[in-house]
């Protein structure tokens, strides 16, 4: 199974970087935000953005290894996100707030 | 197994079967095991009666730990002896001045003396750079315990700052052994010595200063050297009265005998470079502990700051490098041992009496007990020197070997000498001379038999081991001069170039070990 | 490649036997619940411990026939073994200690004794992965359940705030883990360690290593923060603070010990070539861990945050270790870590009773007198806590003694010399414990100093039997970790 | 073998058996096993000295090593020679006399066996020293007469004065012993050995030492040794304390033998003292200014112990001289004169104050004469000798110390005559203010008992006839060859015509006309409260000495030093711990985002650490 030829305006680098600057984004996204669910959201900004990479390095090696390591992310951010909004549930439940700044009573 | 072995294991013994056994037995049995330790430690004596040797009797050496080697090897010569049976002799002594004084959790009292026991013992007859660590921290558990639990009001702060100060300095040791063990490939004490002395392993000076002063470190910290000493005054004068004689009968002694044994030989070169600076730091102890001891108030501090002035004679002699004054420096650890001992004990007697060890609080007390004063006074006067009793011979020695060197040094150093007949004895005449007060003579009685029993053989020692010294002087002749002989400057160590610091031992090294141990 | 698909042969399955035990464990526990209802809840942890004990029995019988396993993505060694092994006593002891606390917080549950048998699937995994994608993966099984264990009582705040903690900053570290595997596969074109390894050596092979670097960074960042070593420990602590106690004493042992195997084993295999250049780095960090954890100890009254600094403390000196970068020093580690897992478990089974209901008597103040109270139990505590410090014939000697060692014949004597003074400095908050139990008088106001459960004294007596093996004959245990040290062998 | 160390022998058991047992025996036990231990250690010395006459060479007894470190070997080891011989003879004879006299003294006192435990303990430790045969030895009963002074001085240790200048004593002893021991550090490494006989034969070879060397080293922290022991300047300070001790213990210790002891040893190394001449000047000027010194104390003083005691410190101060001018033998044959009648003056003076019920003070006393004659008739005796009658011991020890003065040096000679004029008048102020005049006292005066009196009349006889019966000059021949000629009657006549005029000028003072010292006292103001106070040496020493040391101690050393800064530094080292763990800490903000933060910035920081690492090893490969 020869794979899809791309069209050639794009080169792989662009997927690189975007997949770079989707992490960023994840990243800075988690550093700013204030509410935990965006927050949340921003890791699994981040995950995708592993997945980019993934697809793309598998494109480039013409291999299907990096396509089945995306499905691995995904089944895992998928998890991860039933028990983070779980937990995410409790707090707010028990605190009635999901700003990331009132959640620091365990310190120094 | 060698009688070593037993006696190096007895107390260990004994320390479980208290702990296992009700409480009520543990006050006689501690009597019993110690003095049934001591009894059989006797026997160690055999082979140093006749000629002078510095060989070692009694050698164990097995394997305890596969890789890296790590041997339980032991065994006794003229140094770690007397050191032993001070310590085996001690503890009964101990249990007896505890008896009637510790009523508290009496059980965990006994058998960490017990334990504390093994652990100097343990120290003194290692042969093992890595057993001989093992046993050196072992022994600050008991008397870290010992000192907080049974001390007095301000035992906390005492106690933490006697462990954490030790602490200190021995992880040092440990850089320093885990380094030499990198070089030389083991931990066998004998086995590097050899290889140092035939040339196999060499250590240049950019090695040996900084291991030299790793080890001394750790043990002018347990000396106490000044200016390392505030841990002494506060321990000593928390502690309970067989906390502080343990504490500066043997305890003091594994610093000094760490230096003997280990400092000296291994890096001669080193040692004889820092020489002067110990030296000056030595004296100035002998004279500032002593200036100091002058002006306490407190009886178990003056005795305490005394132990930093008689400490420094030791450090002095073994740095001064000469016969005289390394025999002087091992005569004076013993006989420190047994006056300062048999200070603390009698000063003991005396707040078991009255509750109080400001020396305020005294006076006149050879009116009410004028036994105690006689032992108190035989004992001042061992304490400061004087002829016929013990620690004139090691002062003597440690001066003449001193002045050797520099008849500053002697000089300098026999101030001290002058100073300690003025505090103890301005001590002695405020304790016990002038009439009586009131507290005094309604608390204070004279010696029972039980105390007496417990310091008669120390004031016997005073006398025998100030008139009749070849007993013991003979074995620690033997064994300084051999050290002497391994201290002798290297001249290769200057000039030497480092070799390449290697991950692993060259496999030169490893050969020469198999070889050397093959040799054995 | 896929192409040439052989289906795995019995003995690939028998390398993964725990795995396989944990996990059809878990499912049954959660099932059993279901059907036996409220009532039985009693034989849980039993049947929790059967498990465990069956999985440890798997763990053997795996390591018996090493080898790889499924294409090579898991290699199952002595190496994995002994981690594999290490979890899982770590599992049975924070077992043994968790059923009376669940009891007294009314919080028994199978779902607990699932999620500690899912994450210690996870970590035996770790142990064993040789694959970059495995190690996410098991990395993400543990964590997941483990989020879930530091909130496991709900409607404690305390525990919410450490699971919401945890899991946010987990998940956040692990996507850089899992960015910089990303990258790993693009310069490389695999994910097995043994494959990039070669490749990165290769003289054929054309990359760069400033990349290269970079993605390592971005991975070690991931494991870092597993380990809580500097500057990505400070969840660590506000963590293991609110967890509830048993669960903190599994997390500051079992998942620690398995990222710091799954740490090294990626270091000394994929980046051996590159490791001569990550010691500096590594160096500032393991100290920068020893020094937070230690220090910062110092100043705390809360005995459970005081042993979570001290759990960073003592990743610092596994991470001496690390920098070490020989097999002695990865010896060292698995030593290490062995013995902290038994000094840890022992102490926090102590604390994890002594807190009492609500987890009220957290300050070390609350442990006046407790020597009076209860002897024995004081005495083992203090036999861990000088293990803690480091005093010979406890294992924590033993272990700091391998890692220095490894650390000096690797020629890192400052870093020796600074750890052990460390380790000197650590020696008072510890000691303080024992001033407090021992020097100190009881007050009304101490906590729950009622008998201990029987499970707790048997994790005590674990413990403290394997404090004491590891401290006096640590011969076999060393034996074991320096046969199986040799990994990129 | 003729088993000399029986001769200390007897006395230790003594010692053991009333220091041990005494408290259970009657008193009467006691006074025998003391007396009866130190009558037989004379008995034994005489048979051992009669056995080995006559002696031209030492005899020499090995027992067993006592201490052997290295090339440094001391044994047990004790010799007798001349020298030795006339000390022996002095110390177990008045030893034995004084004893005798004790227990009449001593007889309602309580701690009676503990005050004969220790003056046998003294016997032992003094004849320890005169045997020893090297330097360790000697310096043992050196420093163990030292401990008896100090144990006999506080033998009253009610009184705070009492114990006070046993320590005093000890102190400033310890002070010249540390002199005398540096003196065998040096001798050891000069000669290689401390035994007499190898020392000094050593010595032999060395030459002369012109300028200050290792001799005058030697010699001059001998002196300072002998300085502590036998009272000279600085250090005679304690002597007169001293007097705080029971009268026997004075006579015994503190003017019959063991501040002579000094001069022993002096005279003992008199190998080595030859070779070094400025240390001899220096002995002899130090002897002389402390001669005059304490004479010109001693005519001030009123309490009768103090007169003699500053009395003794002066006539050590002559012997001093002796022995600096190199009259070796003149100076022992002054410590054996001395040892009589100084002895004798000090048991009078006891009897006098016994008679008086413990009166000291003279001027509470007077016209004693008839109340206790017997008392006044030793005294009497004692009395001339010391002044320098003709033809009593005193006057020929001291015309042979004179004389050689002469010989040295003029300027030295006449100052010496002076002190002898001075010494008389002092010893005559206090007879004629005792025993002449009215009686000014309260208490009822009575005579001693025989057992008092009788060894008083021993020592009388002594006093009178000693100089004409033992000519030591001529014993110690052997040992010191006498330099200079025969007697010059001119020299002896301006000698004894001093000790004459002092005398005369007490009675005139003291008898003729008793309002004149008063007079001429107060006319000279501040000269005699300087000398009246001793010329304030205590106080100048307790201001420049003791309590800049004390308070130094304890503010700068101990408050300051100890305390504040090396305890603080430890101290501070743990605060210092904690002020990082406070300052790590703050990083624990307990924020997530912060925690993320540092997150990003680890990973930024690993990613340029590691790319510069990289990048230094090359880009692309």
């Amino acid at each position: 199974m020869p794979p899809i030829p791309l069209p050639t305006a794009v080169p792989l680098t662009y997927y690189l970087i975007l997949s770079a600057i989707l992490f960023a984004l994840g990243v800075a996204g988690f550093l700013f935000r204030k509410s935990l669910i965006t927050v949340f959201m921003s890791i699994e900004l981040m995950l995708n953005a592993v997945n980019l990479t993934f697809v793309t390095f598998s494109y480039q090696h013409k291999q299907v290894d990096g396509h089945l390591f995306t499905f691995f992310v995904m089944v895992v951010a998928a998890a991860e996100a039933a028990v983070g909004l779980a937990i995410i549930l409790t707090v707010f439940k028990n605190r009635g707030t999901l700003a990331v700044d009132e959640i620091d009573s365990l310190k120094l | 197994m060698t009688l070593l072995d037993i006696v190096l294991f007895l107390p260990l013994v004994a320390f479980i079967v208290i702990l296992a056994l009700p409480k009520t037995l543990s006050r006689t049995l501690a009597l019993a095991t110690s003095m049934g330790i001591f009894i059989v430690s006797l026997g160690l004596l055999a082979p140093f009666l006749g000629k002078p040797t510095s060989a070692v009797s009694f050698e164990t050496n097995l394997i305890w730990i596969q890789s890296p080697a790590i041997r339980y090897h032991i065994s006794l010569d003229g140094l770690g002896l007397w050191l032993l049976l001070l310590s085996t002799m001690l503890t009964p002594l101990c249990v007896l001045i505890s008896w009637n004084y510790i009523t508290d959790r009496v059980k965990e009292y006994y058998a960490f003396l017990l334990l504390l026991e093994f652990g100097v013992i343990g120290v003194f007859v290692s042969m093992d750079l890595f057993l001989f660590y093992v046993f050196w921290e072992v022994t600050l558990v008991p008397m870290y315990f010992l000192i907080g639990i049974w001390g007095h009001d301000r035992r906390i702060y005492a106690t933490v700052k006697f462990f954490l100060y030790t602490m200190a300095g021995s992880v040092l040791m440990l850089a320093a052994i885990l380094y030499l063990y990198s070089r030389a490939g083991t931990f066998d004490y004998p086995m590097i010595l050899q290889l140092l002395s035939s040339g196999r392993l060499q250590l240049t000076a950019a090695e040996q200063l900084p291991l030299f002063l790793a080890f001394f470190i750790a043990f002018a910290i347990k000396v106490p050297l000044f200016p390392l000493h505030t841990w002494l005054p506060d321990a000593h004068v928390e502690a309970p009265t067989a906390g502080s004689v343990m504490l500066a009968s043997v305890m003091l002694k594994m610093g000094t005998y760490g230096i003997v044994r280990f400092c000296l030989p291994m890096f001669g070169n080193a040692a004889h470079q820092c020489a002067p600076v110990i030296i000056a730091l030595a004296i100035i102890g002998i004279i500032y502990g002593a200036l100091v001891a002058l002006v306490q108030p407190n009886m178990k501090k003056l005795v305490a700051y005394s132990s930093v002035s008689h400490l420094g004679f030791v450090v002095l002699g073994i740095f001064t490098f000469t016969q005289q004054g390394m025999d002087g420096a091992v005569y004076q650890m013993l006989n420190h041992g047994i006056s300062t001992g048999a200070l603390f004990m009698l000063v003991g007697f005396l707040y078991e009496r009255n509750h109080s060890l400001e020396i305020k609080s005294y006076g006149g007390v050879a009116n009410v007990a004028p036994v105690l004063s006689v032992i108190f006074m035989v004992t001042t006067l061992a304490s400061i020197g004087l002829p016929v009793l013990n620690n004139f011979v090691g002062e003597f020695l440690v001066l003449q070997g001193a002045a050797i060197v520099s008849w500053k040094y002697a000089a300098l150093a026999g101030l001290g000498v002058i100073f300690s007949a003025c505090y103890m004895l301005w001590l002695y005449q405020r304790a016990f001379f002038g009439e009586a007060g009131e507290g005094v003579r309604h608390h204070i009685t004279d010696i029972n038999k039980r105390e007496l029993l417990a310091i008669a053989p120390l004031v016997i020692l005073m006398v025998w081991m100030g008139t009749g010294t070849s007993l013991f002087l003979k074995p620690i002749t033997a064994v300084n001069a051999q050290i002497l002989e391994q201290s002798k400057i290297n001249v290769e160590y200057q000039v030497k170039a480092p070799p390449a610091p290697s991950a692993e031992p060259a496999p030169a090294t490893t050969a020469a070990v198999v070889e050397v141990a093959r040799a054995r | 490649m896929l192409v040439n698909f052989t289906p795995p042969s019995a003995s690939e399955y028998i390398r993964v036997l725990p795995e396989i035990l944990l996990t059809v464990g878990g499912t049954i526990l959660m099932i059993a619940e279901g059907l036996a209802g409220e009532r039985h809840r009693r034989g849980l942890a039993p049947m929790a411990l059967a498990f465990l004990l069956l999985a440890l029995g798997g763990a053997v019988v795996a390591g018996m026939d090493p080898g790889p396993a499924f294409n090579n993505m898991l290699t199952v060694d002595g190496y994995a073994t002994f981690f594999r092994l290490l979890v899982l006593i770590v599992g049975i002891l924070s077992v043994l200690i968790s059923g009376s606390y669940l009891t007294r917080e009314n919080a028994d549950s199978a779902d607990y004794y699932a999620l500690i048998l899912f994450s210690l699937c996870g970590q035996s995994i770790l142990a064993s992965a040789n694959e970059l994608i495995m190690v996410f993966i098991g990395l993400e099984i543990s964590s997941i359940a483990t989020y879930v264990l530091a909130g496991f009582l709900r409607n404690d705040k305390r525990n919410n705030e450490a699971a919401i903690k945890y899991f946010l900053l987990g998940s956040f570290a692990t996507a850089f883990l899992l960015y910089g595997v990303g990258w790993i596969y693009g310069v490389t074109g695999t994910t097995n360690l043994q494959e990039i390894h070669r490749f990165l050596t290769s003289s054929e092979s054309v990359y760069s290593p400033l990349l290269v670097s970079a993605c390592a960074a971005m991975m070690f960042v991931g494991f870092a923060f597993k380990v809580s070593a500097a500057p990505f420990q400070g969840w660590a602590p506000d963590v293991y603070q609110g967890a509830p106690a048993p669960v903190s004493a599994f997390m500051t042992a079992a998942p620690k010990a398995a990222a710091f195997a799954v740490f090294l084993r990626v270091y000394s295999i994929a980046f051996s070539g590159l490791t001569e250049r990550w010691q500096p780095i590594l160096w500032v960090s393991a100290m920068a861990t020893m020094v937070i954890g230690n220090f910062a100890a110092l100043r705390q009254d809360n005995i459970k945050r005081m042993l979570a600094y001290s759990s960073v403390a003592h990743a610092g000196y596994v991470m001496v270790a690390v920098v070490a970068h020989s097999e002695a020093g990865v010896a060292a580690a698995m030593f290490y870590l062995a013995s902290y897992a038994f000094m840890n478990l022992g102490a926090f089974a102590i604390v994890t009773h002594y807190v009492g209901k609500g987890e009220r008597y957290v300050g070390i103040d609350d442990m006046a007198g407790y020597a009076r109270q209860q002897p024995l139990i004081a005495a083992l505590f203090t036999w861990f806590l000088l293990s803690l410090i480091g005093v010979p014939l406890t294992g924590g000697f033993f272990g700091k003694f391998y890692v220095f060692k490894s650390a000096i014949d690797s020629n890192l004597i400052w870093l020796t010399v600074l750890g052990l003074l460390n380790s000197a400095v650590a020696a008072y908050y510890y000691l303080r414990i024992i001033v407090v139990m021992y020097f100190h008088e009881p007050t009304n106001e101490t906590g729950a100093a009622g008998p201990v459960p029987a499970g707790v004294r048997l994790a005590l007596i674990g413990s403290a039997i394997g404090v004491f093996v590891l401290g006096v004959m640590p011969s076999a245990v060393l034996e074991f970790a320096n046969r199986s040290a040799m990994l990129s062998r | 073998m003729h088993h000399l160390w029986l001769i200390p022998f007897f006395p230790l058991a003594g010692f053991l058996v009333n220091g041990i047992f005494g408290r259970r025996f009657s008193k009467g036990l006691v006074s025998m096993v003391a007396v009866g231990s130190v009558a037989l250690s004379f008995a034994w010395a005489l048979k051992c000295l009669l056995a080995l006459a006559p002696l031209e060479t030492p005899h020499v007894e090995r027992y067993f090593m006592w201490i052997q470190s290295g090339s440094l070997a001391i044994p047990y080891e004790l010799s007798v020679d001349r020298l030795t011989a006339i000390m022996l003879m002095v110390v177990t004879g008045i030893g034995s006399l004084i004893h005798i006299y004790a227990t009449g003294y001593m007889h309602d006192e309580d701690g009676f066996y503990r005050f004969f435990a220790y003056l046998n303990l003294f016997m032992f430790f003094m004849l320890t020293l005169v045997l020893a045969n090297n330097y360790l030895l000697l310096f043992v009963g050196w420093e163990g007469v030292g401990l008896c002074s100090y144990l006999l001085i506080g033998y009253y240790f009610l009184k705070h004065s009492a114990s006070t200048a046993g320590n005093k004593a000890f102190i400033v002893n310890r002070i010249g012993d540390f002199g005398f021991s540096l003196a065998m550090f040096l001798i050891f490494i000069t000669f290689g050995s401390l035994d007499f006989q190898k020392v000094f034969e050593a010595a032999k070879a060395v030459p002369v030492e012109v300028s200050a060397g290792m001799m005058t080293a030697i010699c001059l922290l001998l002196l300072v040794g002998a300085a502590g022991k036998s009272a000279q300047i600085p250090l005679y300070v304690w002597l007169p304390d001293a007097m705080e001790g029971p009268t026997p213990v004075s006579a015994l210790i503190h003017a019959a033998t063991m501040v002579t002891a000094g001069v022993y040893m002096v005279a003992r190394s008199a190998a080595i003292f030859t070779k070094a001449p400025i240390a001899m000047e220096t002995v002899a000027w130090v002897g002389l200014a402390t001669a005059v010194m304490a004479a010109t104390i001693g005519m001030t003083q009123f309490d009768i112990k103090k007169v003699y005691a500053y009395s003794t410190v002066s006539q050590l101060g002559y012997m001093f001289l002796a022995l600096g001018v190199g009259a070796f033998s003149a100076g022992i044959w002054h410590v054996v004169t001395h040892a009589f009648f100084k002895a004798l003056l000090f048991l009078g003076a006891g009897s006098v104050i016994h008679a008086l019920h413990h009166e000291q003070d003279m001027r509470n006393m007077g016209g004693l004469r008839t109340k206790i004659p017997i008392t006044f008739a030793v005294l009497a005796c004692a009395w001339i000798a010391i002044s320098g009658v003709p033809f009593t011991s005193g006057w020929y020890s001291k015309e042979a110390i004179l004389g050689a003065v002469h010989h040295h040096s003029p300027l030295m000679y006449w100052i010496g005559v002076a002190t002898a004029a001075v010494t008389a008048f002092y010893v005559s102020r206090s007879m004629f203010m005792t025993f002449f005049g009215e009686y000014r006292g309260h208490a009822h005066p009575h005579e001693s008992p025989p057992v008092m009196w009788v060894p008083l009349a021993v020592l009388a006889v002594l006093s009178l006839a000693g100089g004409f019966l033992f000519n030591v000059p001529h014993i110690l021949e052997p040992l010191f060859p006498v330099e200079h000629g025969g007697h010059d009657i001119m020299l002896e006549i301006i000698g004894s015509a001093a000790g004459l005029v002092g005398i005369g000028l007490a009675y005139v003072m003291y008898v003729a006309s008793p309002g004149l010292p008063d007079s001429i006292s107060s006319s000279l103001g501040g000269v005699y409260r300087l000398v009246y106070n001793k010329y304030y040496v205590d106080e100048a020493y307790d201001a420049t000495v003791v309590r800049p040391l004390v308070s130094g101690s304890r503010t700068g050393l101990w408050q300051f030093g100890d305390v504040w800064l090396i305890d603080g530094v430890v101290n501070g080292m743990g605060g210092f711990a904690r002020w990082i763990g406070g300052g790590v800490r703050t990083l624990q903000s307990g924020s997530i985002r912060s925690y993320a933060a540092w997150v990003v910035a680890g990973a930024v920081i690993f990613i340029i650490a590691a790319g510069a690492i990289a990048g230094s090893n090359g880009g692309l490969r």
